[in-house]
């Protein structure tokens, strides 16, 4: 893979929070010799998830049904798009908190995705895990809450795959706030170690939470570190949804041929408070400015712009994508809404799987156990 | 089935496990074996040894001195399909990965509402004597056991280690097996063939009618020894073994109570809000009033391990403990 | 010193807290408080609002996402001679220091031989309800209070949570101070000068004859709710709250079932190995057949939180579960 | 700080433990400039903590009276003998298990150290720590066996140092295993980020346990993953004492002045078992050649030679200083033996300090508090 093919730094900048902010209005977007469908295929992922969360921020207090935590994920709308593209049904995907780009970009189902939120027994984990922690075997998709802590599993599914010579590969969706656990240290050291197929995406929003990356870190160069342990990192400027495919798709399919591990760090922002639809900004940590601009980026608009403008796209083609997609945010809200409540009988077997079919078939039971009391305790060596 | 026509011969505790990760192995393929020095010749106080040169690298390996990310692994790994066994040399290691395991591994099935599996079994060696000192002898085996989501074996003798650990790598739901060091070198007869021993099923190691020792991992010999001890004093001890303490045997436990209506509990734990708390207070509660003694636990003092040899001595309690303890409960 | 003449002032939890920190760092410079966000204006659900305002943020430091270090970083500071105060918005969070906690805090006066201290305080908020979900609403409380050299405090007013943690600021050994996320906003008269409420001193709520509840936490205000509503049908119940854990005022917690000869626990953590069965056992060990009814706990089930709120008011226990419970024991 | 007056890397070459064998005989050790006094003072700490090492290792077994495990750190003399002369009594040290060397180097006396490994109440902790464990208070020197752990502590230390504008500094002392521990990079990055006076101090013996580097880490390149985030790093060759000494030096001037956080790795090697007086050369982790050439270039035999050679050093001064220290050691192994054994009365005050004279004074006590259960529980905000 030669990487000289993704320009990492557009307009010949050194990336990071800081500079970005020079950069005015985006200009970069390119979609020379993408296809059609993929472009089309960007646009529509990315008003999905922008749409179904809106409707959610909208619905969220006034209605007072959807009770759990919910970390709005609008305005880093590109990274998911791109990668529902490219992941594949048997590849692996896990999530941080802000899970719902994701789990769309694997493909699980969005009706259970509402009856989750909602936590509706019709849910994706019968309304037990909700939002944050909201995952779908079928699809391979599970989130979490812990920082980092999916990360490390994610590095697990990498090594089973390996295993197996399987053409799958393993991805970790995370921000910029996970890398400071130690636990993503040990993965990335791994993942080098061993060239595990595994993409670590680390959506770089500047804040975690209202703190600023480098109140935190001591400075804002998470692929540089990350390199250093055998692992190939690249950033890119995460709102260009049409850089972000392209960055993801070399590296996947270099991965897939055994091209082991990368990070791609995509510097975006997000719009909304940092949980929830209220406003943040009383904590004073960002400014009007930085607002303004990364809106100005808003990915959506960057590729919508540039579509209309090279002619395929327009108006029609925008009310029709709009108005399909209303309605089926609009069918699922009503599925969710109309769906029972759980309810649990037995606690001790929701949490246990009683069942062992393997056990079952390979091993005898042995039920008497024997002892000879009087033996001598044990005499080791030392240590 | 209870394998009693299969072969049996004398075997230690260290070596049952071994074969147990051998026979696992062979059984199925999709058990790997992961651990800091797995795949050395001395192995893992020698349960390891062999499995390198018999399965490959790619089953048996060694791993970063990173045991948080080794738990995670090995629960992606076994999301994928695989069936991992983690080792820790100490107990005391693993408390990097409690993380992983309270707030990952525990949960999993749970939260999936039972979709997805997460068969990992996790092997902590407890340290005792030698001077391990506070760092290398913890066993915090109550904490795992806390935990709702996660078995937990604390095996007494090579036979149930064999099962047990067997049991626990082809099941789906998660567990931590418990091994005292001090354990090892002890022989049982143990059969040739796979097979398993069961969770949550007690077993009485020596039967009485005065008074109950309900005895966790290692002290199950010093137990039976002062058992043996009180025999010639006229008194019948009966010792229950719970060999599993998630999911405990509460009925075993309480119909041994409910006959010798006096309860000695004696864990290898802290003492408060330990193991022995748990029997005591379930047995409180099923029995109430019927014993005719009150419940007494023996367990190590609510301190860390001291390094001295002659601290160690007044720090694990032996059989003599137990021998006055349940003297003062008959009132002999 | 019994503060009667100082001022008092309806204060709530929540702010309670934030004025223990205040005064704490206005009474000693070397108080600090290191957590995620303890510098912003929301502070920590207000906890630590105008804390960076009045003190600067060489002593009010917000944190990376690193909570082992942030542990650690405590102990060092505290062997500097530092007071650090360390906040986790949620227990789960902490799991990521247990390592530091169990392997390293808990045990170095210990193994310094008493040469060396570590004065720090961590605070783990517990949330529940809303959805907070199986990581993010844990209370591992058992698990502090089985580790030796440790101690644990579970304020359930806002008069205990301002002293005990200035308690803990101002003491020498380590403290796990550990806060009930709904009990934030309930007020009790909280006096305004600094003061400390002593660990292992249980408090009695309300006293009766008839049964004991002693409730843990935020399991507090529920049980005197309970209380309430058995006194309308002739039930007294005595409602002991022990404050912390860890120590564990066991004399005033026995005394009371030695009057009432009844006995119920509850504590919002899990029902198996956790605090409860310490209660129920040490009551047990102590007066055995003295108990007109069999001792019971009521506690959250072995299950990780669901996040579903149908889900959640089946899972946290309310008055009408103490209630019934106490009816039984009653036999009414 | 200049950092070419150290030259990092002897004889041009790019240091790692594979380079390293090709070095032969080591040529590059250079005294020029170098005070008497200290040149003196390197060759006596090494040579004590050499026969201390070598005296414990005769009598272990034999004499079964030293009842823990013991980490040896004979051929790792170069690196505490440097900091011995360089450490100041208030700074602070924390030390991984192989804590010998460390604890020697902040001039904890000896007497307290035997009778500490002997377990009897006269050493150190009074029996309870052990070789893994020791720490001395008033010397502020800390060990602990957990890897990586005391890592951590260690930047607590630097960040109260900091705080009050000491111009001390916090020292932590471990093993290239210990790196792979989360808990190692969440400290780093603190420590980069903040600046604070802490010296990391890698011993790199290739090893852990038996197994390489390698097998555990993409690369043999810490110093360049520490270097990214903000610290400074460098490697040396861990055998030579006036190397170790003079980048030491720099370093820990620097430090002193506010010039920030580093890690000085020193490639060095054991001679002995990881663990205990046997030999663990059966588990063939390890070739002959490589023993020897780490054999040959003992740090002690290059400096002494050295320093022979330049006439600064000959067999009299040899004779005395082997008498003086057979001495030394002779007297503490005694004092050590013929200490009592010691004995807890009450376990619970063994672990917890019952005094609290701050809170006594500064604090009034309240037994009563009140409670009004009439309250409606929380309403809280949703987060
Ligand atoms: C171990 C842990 N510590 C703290 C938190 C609280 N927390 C939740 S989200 C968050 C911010 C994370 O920032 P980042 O990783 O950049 O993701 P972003 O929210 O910006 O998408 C924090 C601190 C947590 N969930 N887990
Ligand atoms: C958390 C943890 N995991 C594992 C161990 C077991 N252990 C003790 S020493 C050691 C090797 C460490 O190697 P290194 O850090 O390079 O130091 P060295 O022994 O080579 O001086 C290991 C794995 C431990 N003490 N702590
Ligand atoms: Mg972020
Ligand atoms: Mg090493």
């Amino acid at each position: 893979m030669n990487s000289s093919t993704v320009p990492p730094e557009p307009m010949g900048l050194e990336l990071n929070h800081k500079t970005i902010l020079g950069l005015g209005r985006y200009q970069a977007l390119d979609i020379d010799g993408m296809q059609a469908e993929t472009l089309a295929g960007l646009l529509r992922q990315m008003l999905r998830l922008r749409r179904t969360e809106e409707a959610i921020l909208h619905e969220y207090h006034p209605a007072d049904e959807i009770r759990c935590p919910v970390h709005f994920c609008i305005g880093q709308e590109a990274m998911p798009a791109a990668l529902s593209l490219l992941v594949e049904a048997e590849d692996y995907l896990f999530s941080h908190h802000r899970t719902h780009g994701y789990y769309f970009a694997k493909g699980a189902p969005m009706r259970e995705f509402f009856a989750e939120i909602y936590g509706r027994v019709t849910g994706a984990n019968q309304g037990r895990a909700g939002s944050m922690d909201i995952s779908h075997e079928a699809s391979r998709f599970y989130g979490g809450a812990i920082l980092s802590g999916s990360i490390g599993i994610a590095v697990g599914a990498a090594y089973a795959l390996q295993h197996r010579h399987s053409r799958q590969i393993s991805i970790a969706g995370f921000g910029e706030g996970a890398t400071e656990e130690g636990a993503f240290w040990e993965a990335v050291n791994y993942a080098g170690l061993r060239r595990l197929p595994i993409l670590f995406l680390c959506e770089n929003n500047r804040y975690s939470v209202y703190s600023d990356q480098t109140k935190r870190q001591a400075s804002d160069n998470i692929c540089e570190r990350v390199a250093t342990f055998g692992v190939r990192a690249r950033r890119i400027f995460g709102n260009d949804a049409a850089l972000t495919h392209r960055t993801l798709q070399l590296e996947m399919e270099a991965m897939r041929e055994g091209g082991g591990p990368a990070l791609v760090e995509a510097y975006t922002y997000r719009w909304n408070s940092h949980v929830g639809p209220e406003d943040d900004s009383d904590n004073e940590y960002r400014t009007v400015e930085e607002i303004a601009f990364w809106r100005q980026n808003c990915p959506i608009r960057l590729l919508e712009e540039k579509l209309t403008a090279a002619g395929r796209f327009d108006s029609v083609r925008r009310e029709n994508l709009e108005s399909e997609i209303a309605a089926e945010i609009a069918e699922n809200f009503k599925f969710a809404k109309s769906s029972p409540f759980p309810h649990i009988d037995d606690w001790r077997t929701a949490n246990w799987n009683p069942a062992s079919p393997l056990a079952d078939r390979l091993l005898e039971t042995l039920t008497e156990s024997e002892f000879d009391q009087y033996q001598a305790e044990a005499k080791l060596a030392p240590y | 089935m209870h394998l009693t026509e299969s072969v049996h011969r004398p075997l230690s505790y260290g070596k049952a496990i071994n074969e147990a990760l051998r026979q696992s192995m062979e059984l199925c393929e999709d058990v790997i074996v992961l651990g800091q020095l797995v795949d050395y010749k001395s192995g893992v106080f020698g349960t390891t040894t062999g499995l390198a040169d018999r399965f490959g690298p790619g089953r048996v390996q060694d791993f970063p001195n990173s045991e948080n990310l080794m738990t995670a692994t090995a629960m992606g790994a076994a999301l994928a399909g695989l069936r991992p066994v983690v080792v820790h040399q100490r107990f005391d290691f693993m408390l990097y990965s409690l993380d992983a395991i309270a707030n990952w591994l525990g949960l999993w099935y749970f939260k999936s509402a039972g979709k997805s599996d997460m068969p990992v079994t996790i092997r902590a060696i407890v340290g005792k004597g030698w001077g391990q000192g506070p760092q290398h002898s913890k066993s915090l085996h109550a904490w795992l056991a806390h935990l709702p989501g996660l078995r937990v074996a604390i095996p007494a003798t090579a036979d149930d280690a064999k099962g047990l650990l067997m049991d626990s790598v082809f099941s789906q739901t998660p567990a931590v097996f418990i091994e005292g060091r001090s354990l090892f070198p002890m022989t049982t007869n143990v059969p040739e063939k796979p097979y398993r021993v069961r969770f949550g099923q007690a077993t009485i190691r020596r039967t009485g009618c005065d008074a109950t020792i309900v005895a966790i991992g290692n002290m199950v010999p010093i137990a039976l020894r002062a058992a043996a001890a009180l025999e010639r004093d006229g008194i019948q001890v009966e010792v229950v073994d719970p060999r599993t303490i998630s999911p405990l045997d509460t009925a075993t436990i309480c119909a041994s109570v409910a006959k010798t209506r006096r309860l000695l509990v004696t864990d290898p734990g802290w003492h408060s809000f330990g193991v022995a708390a748990e029997i005591v207070a379930t047995v409180a509660e099923e029995l109430g009033g019927e014993l005719k003694a009150k419940p007494v636990r023996v367990c190590l003092p609510d301190s860390h391990t001291p390094m001295s040899a002659t601290l160690e001595e007044q720090y694990y309690p032996e059989e003599t403990a137990l021998e006055t303890a349940v003297r003062r409960m008959v009132r002999l």
